[in-house]
This record gives C-alpha cells, structure tokens and sequence, in this order.
C-alpha cells in the first residue's frame, strides 16, 4: 500500500473519508482540474479518476454519457495520466486512484501504464472488468506491488465467502465494497446490507473498506458511513451534478459547495 | 483427447492457448464472476448427465427439426463448374437460423440449474427470436437487449420474440452495444441466467455455445460420409461472434486436411483486420483504437456480423495457423445471394452470403470436379428482405 | 386395396364416388383436355418409377427436410388438461409449409414429362413461393397467379418468389380468381405444366396432389409408433382445398376407429354449408347462388383457406361420413395463435390456427390423457405478421 | 340436329355464316333484345347467346367485363331464356344456340334446362367447360339428342385425332372449330393454321365447321371464310363494340352497320 493511502486511512480526521470518482477530462481538462480542486478543498481523502473507454459494461446511464463525451472529444488516458499529475503537483495528501477498464491497460501496455502513474503520482488503480481470473491482472497486480503502488479489489453482493477471503487476501489500499448489483448510479444501497457486507469483510482483513454505489445524497453518505466501513464512494451523483450544471458560470463553486455537504456529514 | 488436441477447449479460467497470447478468459466485473463460475460448473455437471444430454437431443429433433440435412447444390455446382458444394441447411431449423440450438441448449442448462429469468442480448434478432421462442416453450420470462439499428432492420424477428412473450430493451447502436448493455443488465440481475448468442463474452460462454452448436459439424461429418462417402474438403462459414463457424469446423479441427475459411463482414473483419484486445469479456482479436479506448468498425448489410470482435476460439484458431480466416463486402454478399436465389431457390439470409461469397467467387472454380466444399448456410432469408429490395430490389424487376 | 377402400382414387374420369353422387370428374375447356390427359398418363408412369419416386425422396429429404417432425405439444397438452397434443411440424419443411412438397413433386413430373415452363396459382402466397424455388431449382421460368388483396397481406412469399425468378400476375380479388385466371393463363399455354397448389381443380390434379401430400400421414404413422407406440386416435387439419388435410389423413382412410376433422375458415366454409356444384374444373360442395352462377363467400384472415369450394376428395369423405367437417372464425384462428405462440414458442401461420382452434377449443379439453391428437401445423408465421399485428397487436404489449 | 340448322347451312346464300356471340341479357334484357334483332335484320345467321357464370375459364377480359355487368345487375338463366323466346317470336329462321358453363346448368337441372329452351326455341347448347368425359355432359347430350336439339361441341388447335374422331363422332348442329389456344377475345388466328385446321375435321365429317376465335374485323373474317368452313365466329369484337359504345344513343343502329361489315365480306 502506499504511504500515502495508509496515511489518510490512519488518520481519524474525517471519521469516515469521502471517496469521489471523476471522469477524467471530463467535461475538458482545464474544467475538470478545476472541479477536482474544488474537490480536495472540500474536503475528499481519495480521488478516483476515472479513464474512458467505448464499452464500459458497469457504467450506468449518467457515467457513461460522460465516457462518450470525453471519448468524442478525443482525451485519452494520457490525458487522464497528465491529469493525474497536475493534482499531484496541486495536493500531496489527497489519494489519487486511476479507475477504468483493463481494455485501455492492455494496449498502452500494463507496464508502461504503471511506470507513467507512479511518475504522475498516482496512488493505486482499479480495473473494473480485471477480476484475479484475468491473466492480465495478474500482470498488473504484480507490476503495481513491485512499485509500491495498490490494485484495489472490488467486493461485491454476489461474492460469496470464499472468493471474500481470495478477494481480501490479495487487495491492498482499500477494499472497494459494491453495496448494490448493478451499474453505477440506478438502485439505492439498503442500510442493513451494506452494514453486513462491511462486517463480513472486517471480519477477515484490517484493510480499509470503503463503500460504493447508490450513495445519491448526504444523508445517504451518513447511513453508508454509519455502517462501519472507512470511506463512502460517491460517483454518478457528483458526475450528474456536473453534467446538469455544465453550462452554468458558477459550477465550480457551486460543485465545492456540493461536495463539502456530503463531507460535512462524514466528519 | 491428447494434449495437443485442438478441442482440447479452454482451460479452466477460460483461456485458448497458453502464455500471453492465449486468448479468453472473463474479464467482467466482480458482480458476475460468482455467476459465471457457477455457470461453469453447472455446464460441466450438465455435460457429464446422460439425461439432460438425452433432453437436449430431444428437444433438437422434435422441436428444432435436426439433423438439418446437408444437400447438394447441384445447380450452383454445375455453375461454378469447379468444386462439388455442399449446403448445411442449418435456415430450416425452427426460427429460422442455427442460433435456435444454442438458445434451447443454454435455457436447458439454466432450468437445470433453476434459474427462473431470462436475459440475451442480440443482432439480427435471430438469436433473440429462438431464445423467446425456447423461453416461452420452458416458461421463463426473457428480457433481450438489441440495438436500434438492427430492431429497424430485421423487424419480422421483433415482432415474433414479442408474440413468445419476450420483453425487449433497445439501445441506441448495433450488436456491440447490445452486448455491452446486456452485460449491465445481467449486471443489475445476476441471478438471471444471460443466454449468450454466439461464442463470444466470458469464460464459459465461449466454451458452452461451442458445445451446443458442435452438433452441427458431427452431422456434416455423419451426413457426408453417408452421402458423399467421404468427409468435405473444406468448411465455410460466416463469423459475426463466430458460432455457426465454430460448430460447423469443432468436430474437424484436428483433421488440418480439411481446409477451414471463416469469413466476417468487411467492415468489421476482427481476424484480418484486428488486434488482440480486451473486450467485452474476452481477450480477442477486435477492431479498435490504437489505444484500446475504443471500439471501431462500419456497418455490415448483415446484421448478425456486423461484431467488431469475435469470439476468442477464433482468435486462437488463426494464431494457430489452423484456420483461415476472410472477409466479403456487402456487394459480394448481395450478389452471392443473388446467385443462390436463383440457382437453389433458396432465399438466404444474409450473413451466410459472406460465406457463399468466398466460396462463389475465390474457391469454388479453380477446384476438381470431386472436391466437395461444404458452406454453413446457417439462416433464412425472411428478415432481410426489406434490406435486400432496397439494395438490389430492381435486380428483379 | 380393396374395392371398398377409401384409398381407392378417383376413377380414370376424376370421380370420387359413383353415380350422380359422384365428386370431382373434368370440367374444364376442350383446349386443356389433351393436357388433363396427357397429365394424368404422366402421373400414372412416374409413380410406377422406381428412380423418379427415389428422385422426389430424394429432395423431401435434402431439400425440403422431410420428415418433418411430430412433436408433443407438452405446454398446450398441460394447459388444456386433456387429450395428448401432437403437432406434425410442416412449417418446419423449405419455404414454410407443406405446400412445398406437392410443389416438388408436381415440377419433378413436368420435369419428366419434358415440360419447359410453369404456371401456378396461389392463395396465401406459400404455393407461389415453394414453387418458385422448386423451378429456380430445376430451372423452370414460372407465371404466378395471384389475387391482389392476397399479394397485399402475404407480400413477402411474392418477394421471396421473384428473387427465386418468378413472374408474378395479379389480378383482382382472392385465390379463387386465381384460380379462374391460372386456368385462363394455361389455356393461353396449354404447353405449359400447370402445378395445381391443392387437391383440387380438374382431374388429375385431386389425385396428384393427394398423392405426393400423402407423405405426411405417412410420416404421422411411423412417428407416432416409434415415439407414441400407438398411431393417433384422432387427425384434425385446415382445409382450404385441403392439400395438408388430406395429406395427413390419406393413410389412414381406411381406419375408421382413427377421428378425422377437417376444418375451414367458417366465412368460407364449403362443408359445413355449401351444396354440390361444378365450377372451377371440378364437382364438389361449395358455397354459391342457387342458380349457379356465383361462387360466393366472405373474407376469411386465413388467405390460404379463403376458398368458397373445396377438393372432392373431401366432399366424396363427407358424404361418406368418413371425415367430419368443421369451421372456425378469424377470432379463434387469432386465439389459437395466441396460445400456441405463447405455449410452445411457435410463431405458425393462421391456416392452420382454424385446425388449432378446433383442438383448443372443441376437442381436447374432455378428452382422455392417453387419447392423443395430432394437428397438422401446416405453415409458419412470417407471413402473416402484418395481419395479426393488425388485429391483436395491442394483446402481446 | 335442329331443321333449322340444317336448313341454315344446306343454304348457300350467304356462303358463309355469320354466328355471333352475344352475353345475354348485356347490358340489359331490352338492349339486348334490340341489339339481336339489329344482328339478325344484318345477316348474322346463327346467335350464340351466352349466359353468365362467375367463374367463366375461358373469357378473355372484354367478355368477363359483360358477365361481371350482368351478374352484379342481377339478370339470369331465366332472364337469358326469356330473351331467347323473344327472339324466336321475332324470327324463326335465326339458329339460337346458348352457350355458356356448367355451373348454371347442373343447379338448374339439366333436364329442366332442356325443356325450358326448347320451349323458348334454341335449337342448340355449348358448355364451353362440358367435355364428354364429363357426366353431366352425358346427361344433357341426351337430354338434347332425346329433344332433337344440338350439342355444339368444341374443337381445339390442342384436340389431338384420335380426340377429335370422337368429338365429330358426338357432334351434331355444327363443330365449333377453335382457332386459338386461349381465352376468347386476345391472340388473334393464323390464316394457314385455320386453313389446315378446318381440312383436318373436314377429313372426318360433313357436320358444317364454324370457325371461331381471335377474328377483329371484317377482314380477318374474310381470310377465316377462306380455309373453307361453313361460319365465321364473331364474339369478343361485337362485345367490345357494345362496350365501347354503350352510353351512345344510336348504339343499336351503328350496331348494325358493324354487323352488316361482316356480314356484307361473307356472301
Ligand atoms: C443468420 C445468422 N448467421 C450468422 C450469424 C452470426 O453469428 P455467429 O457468427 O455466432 O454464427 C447470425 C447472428 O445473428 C445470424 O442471425
Ligand atoms: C400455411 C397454409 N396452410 C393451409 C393452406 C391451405 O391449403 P390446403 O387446404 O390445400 O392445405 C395454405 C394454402 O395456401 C397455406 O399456405
């Protein structure tokens, strides 16, 4: 894990971390720098930033419409990578994680990938379609440790006990707990479930869980945090707030405003 | 089955062939691996029961209508003057194409292993047709997931699966996108059981429908030997996903005598014109972006080919050298349907033209009179009617 | 056969019977007679033909894909609750119906008889088509007679018939004046094979047609030992001229224990309520004016068996009381498809939905669970999509 | 066969005889009566007065249309039967023949049939679907021959000898000689063809031979007077005078100027 993961997750202040994913260069570079500063000056430990690719098989409709603008706008993960290290040289504290799919990754190929993340900065990585049966997650997983830097595993409602244990004994960083089947930002996360599922992993690994999809609201993020787990993920409903505020002048303060209500609660 | 055996089919985790060429494997979200592995289990218990393999020929003789016979093109023969050709008649099965024999084979497998909901996805509606049609005689419920060009385009298959009882989802696209959102639908509903129409997606889906449809290629061999006295010399198929293709050559893919040609849509030839990547589920050849960022290729006039991937057998098959692999553009498939039209009175449809394009137009000729080439002729022509008059309707005239 | 038997055929006139009573005979203009007689010599030679009987076997089986299977209807049987429901897959023949197999059989003849060109008439189209490929096939040019309001609901038999090379004529109304023009257009060419798409018309068409559809029963009868250890108790089927009908019963003629119901589309139902004329080359039941100069009769959904007459043969097995006649209304025919869709997954043509509604609604319900029916589901659905989305389009949303 | 008839052809004035084929009842029973007595007082020697039926298998379009004009008005056997005694009260010597299909006559019955147009004065009947491998043709041939009323039969260019030594065998009032293989009223005749059609039947029998089918104009009846039979068949050409002409007021006597042009070539 890096240093910097453990450092935010050792850390008590805030209780519970606000975990937020971005689209990368979505909706521009320049704009969606802008948005992420707001961000980590309101309060998110971890960024994910999000790179684009055409067949994205877990993104519901709000990210996905954000994929193909960037992806008709022509950014491509190196200009997510540049991204990521325009953060860094803004933040030193914030947790920067590069999330997408293994389709990009394999082509650019893995080793390079891993090489030029670490230079930007970045933390840790999640290949949403890399399950630990990938021959090519092997690879990266690999490739990641040997430069200090996480694979971040994904736990979902439909794994059973013994892919948990498989699953928890080779996650490193944080394990991302699924808390609903289904694409991002449809079905709602039920309170008791989550709080089960967040037993069910800590029953087994000291590793950070932080929880995802559904949160849609502050209050949702409370009921998330109350369960136990160490960070709320919050993704389609801030790409949302961009996408139905993106012509409107005052978006980037009025986003920060957006994000420090659910950071607020989780303090 | 030795080692080297070409049918040795995928190792456990999915992959055709070793290292870091092989191809497959299940590169899908964590929410569907439990899904998949129980799949494969459930498949290799299903295998080993002389029951369910009992039912499943039953249902493919009395229902489906198989064997589908091999016939000889006797006037498409006399006509090319070369090769003797050989038709899989594989358009007279019940709904219409070959797809029907895997939908039956995999709603069989889920009431086996009691799953009560349907989810496919499709791209002529072929498959989205026969899965209804399977569904509704067994009782389940089938969402099927298609893109809107194609719903435009093979209307008459909308309409049928819609009488059955199925309950279809449109996506703005072709077949990739309906793959794409079939996965999240299956995604949001894991207990379903998805029924994949072609030898594509993850580990074991490849792996299952070429079981299913290898039915196909242990017919063309008892067929031929009854018939010609002998086994074809070459095999060709169309290849959208790949599964006519696949289980037309399964049974034949260590015998590298026979000659083997898949044949893809031009505008989306993987095999010619692709790279390895990973995709919707599987390592494969595919057309897309340098990058990997995005998947490419035009629009075929046959909708069940227009894949810019395919299934990873046959990726592993052309790496292999055992296989060859072409491609035919819409003008060559329109005229190879012409042809057959008019020689055998058969109205196609038309992904199989690709294949009866290679044969007409680049094998059959220069070949002896006593070279017998059997071509994969895998769906009826009903479908593609509206697309067929408003390309080369004045042909007619 | 004994003298006795109901197999017996017509006498060498036509006549099915004997005296005033007698059905069928010729009545056509002396031009066609040569013709008549000449098709009749033509007939009698090639069934005593080892090699042309082993040439029409041959393309039932690699052609067509004969057999067509006899399947147990085991969702519609549950549902009903009564007797055992057996289908006779016919829709699953080349073409998409039964037509295909007289089609076959009468251009194979035409062929021997050193014929050069073809004339056909058609109701629902599936005539025109399946003769059309059969000519494409043996490389005969072909004239289809079709009536407009038909070639308006089952449009793409008439696209699939062109592209096989076809020339299409049409002329005002339904298969009836089709029937009339055909005549007209053979008279014009009396050289010309006429290929009569049922087993009606002038003598030798009843009997030609019977003959080569007669493979049907025979079929039921080794399918229904092999899977059902027994031949069904009762044989229920459409009847437009009734090709299929008599096809599946002819075998069993003379198996009085064995229920036979023939079943019309009850707006044209010339069984049930017409009386003996001549018209249309033959004597039979139809539906008329009293004093015999219009052939009458509504629209019936089936286009197939919109027909005011009816082949002699079946008014001979009526007035024997051999066979009982029924009929059944466009809303039980769209029942009947509702439910078979649904149940079964099978998308049929209506034609046959008039026999289904007679199962459904009148036959198995009350009877024993070991007394088995078999139903002739003579054609498929594509066809007819139009039609019944017109009609109960709103019932699958 | 009818003294009529016999007295008509052993008549040699004119040479040849004009018979001329009339829908009964078309486009009215007085139009119609009125338009026969213009044929008869214009040379015609023999009417063919046709009775409807709907499905008429040997009618060319233009006699159709009438059939069809005279069914949908509702007109019948009995109104056609009615306007042949008319006729006979306008003219004894004109041979009447009522020509049509079998239909009408096996519901009527037949042996009524025969007894209501003797009484009404035909001298003769032609079922144009009534060959004699026909039952009912049997029954009615012996019906007429039993009434000393004539069966006119037809030969066709199809009729091959054997068939045609029976036909003459049954024959009686005259052989209705067919020019064409066709339905009435399209391909016009070959002269030659006609010529050796007519020697073929001469060969056979003394029975007069009227020879019709596909004769236009006065010309055509002229060459078809030529191959040496005893009457012109004219059908389809005055049927589409009538039509052509049926809402003009002097349609009944410009009539009969077209039926003297014919009339007028074969004297
Ligand atoms: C008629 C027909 N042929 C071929 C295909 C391509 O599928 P595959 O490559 O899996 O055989 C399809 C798919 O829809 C089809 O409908
Ligand atoms: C599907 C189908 N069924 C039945 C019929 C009726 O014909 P028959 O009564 O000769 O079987 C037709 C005729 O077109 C048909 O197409």
């Amino acid at each position: 894990m890096s240093k910097r993961f453990k450092k935010i997750f050792d850390n008590n202040n805030p209780k519970t971390k606000l975990v937020s994913y971005f689209v990368g260069c979505y909706p521009s570079p320049d704009q969606s720098f802008e948005l992420i500063k707001q961000a980590i000056d309101n309060g998110v430990s971890i960024l994910e930033i999000g790179y684009c690719t055409s067949e994205a098989s877990a993104e519901g409709p709000v990210i996905k419409a954000a994929h193909d603008h960037v992806l008709r706008s022509g950014y491509t993960l190196n200009d997510t990578i540049n991204l990521v290290k325009k953060i860094r040289d803004y933040n030193k504290e914030v947790g920067i994680l590069l999330m997408g799919y293994i389709a990009n990754l394999y082509k650019y190929p893995i080793n390079k990938f891993v090489n030029d993340i670490k230079k930007a900065g970045a933390d840790a990585v999640l290949v949403v379609d890399a399950p630990h049966e990938l021959k090519e997650e092997n690879e990266l997983r690999d490739a990641l440790n040997d430069n200090g830097l996480s694979l971040i595993k994904l736990a979902a409602p439909t794994t059973d006990q013994k892919r948990l244990e498989d699953i928890v004994k080779i996650s490193s960083g944080f394990i991302y707990q699924v808390n609903v089947s289904g694409v991002t930002g449809v079905k709602s996360a039920n309170e008791i479930d989550v709080a089960n599922f967040v037993k069910r992993i800590k029953n087994l690994t000291n590793i950070p869980v932080c929880s995802g999809f559904g949160i849609k609201n502050p209050e949702d993020a409370k009921k998330v945090a109350n369960s136990g787990c160490n960070g709320v993920i919050v993704g389609s409903t801030f790409v949302k707030y961009i996408q139905d505020n993106i012509n409107a002048p005052d978006l980037t303060q009025s986003f920060g405003k957006q994000v420090q209500s659910f950071s607020e609660v989780l303090k | 089955m030795t080692k080297n055996s070409l049918k040795t089919g995928p190792d456990e985790l999915g992959y055709y062939g070793e290292g870091t060429s092989a191809m497959g494997g299940m590169a899908v979200g964590e929410t569907l691996m439990p899904a998949l592995h129980e799949l494969n289990q459930g498949f290799e218990e299903a295998i080993k029961d002389k029951e369910f393999l009992d039912e499943f020929a039953y249902y493919c003789k009395h229902y489906i209508g198989r064997p589908s016979p091999l016939y000889f093109a006797e006037n498409l023969t006399r006509e090319l003057g070369g090769a003797r050709i050989l038709f899989k008649q594989e358009h007279l099965n019940h709904t219409g194409s070959h797809k029907i024999t895997n939908s039956l084979f995999q709603v069989l497998l889920a009431k086996r292993m009691g799953k009560k909901s349907l989810i496919c996805e499709s791209g002529a509606g072929q498959h989205y047709s026969a899965t209804a049609a399977v569904a509704a005689k067994f009782g389940m419920p089938l969402i099927g997931v298609m893109g809107e060009v194609d719903i435009a385009r093979v209307n008459q298959n909308i309409i049928k699966a819609k009488h059955y009882g199925a309950k279809l989802k449109a996506v703005p696209g072709t077949l990739k996108e309906a793959i794409t959102d079939a996965i999240k639908t299956w995604t949001t509903n894991p207990e379903f059981a998805y029924i994949c129409g072609s030898v594509v997606s993850a580990h074991p889906f490849p792996k299952i429908v070429a079981f299913a449809q290898s039915i196909i290629g242990r017919e063309i061999r008892e067929q031929s030997l009854e018939q010609e006295g002998k086994i074809p010399d070459m095999i060709v198929g169309c290849v959208g996903g790949g599964s006519n293709f696949a289980g037309a050559i399964y049974d034949f893919l260590d015998e590298p005598n026979i000659s083997k040609i898949g044949v893809e849509a031009s505008e989306t030839a993987a095999l010619s014109n692709g790279t390895p990547g990973i995709m919707q589920g599987m390592k494969t050849y595919m057309l897309q972006t340098d990058d990997g960022a995005k998947s490419l290729g035009g629009m075929s006039l046959g909708a069940g080919i227009t894949y810019f991937s395919v299934g990873p057998l046959h990726s592993y098959l052309k790496d292999q050298k055992a296989v060859t692999y072409s491609s035919a553009t819409d003008q060559e498939m329109l005229e190879a349907y012409k042809i057959i039209a008019r020689t055998e009175g058969i109205c196609s449809a038309l992904e199989p033209m690709a294949a009866a394009a290679e044969v007409i137009f680049r094998q059959a000729k220069d070949k002896p009179k006593d070279y017998t080439i059997c071509l994969s002729l895998c769906g009826r022509g009903e479908k593609d009617l509206d697309t067929i008059q408003e390309h080369i309707g004045k042909d007619f005239e």
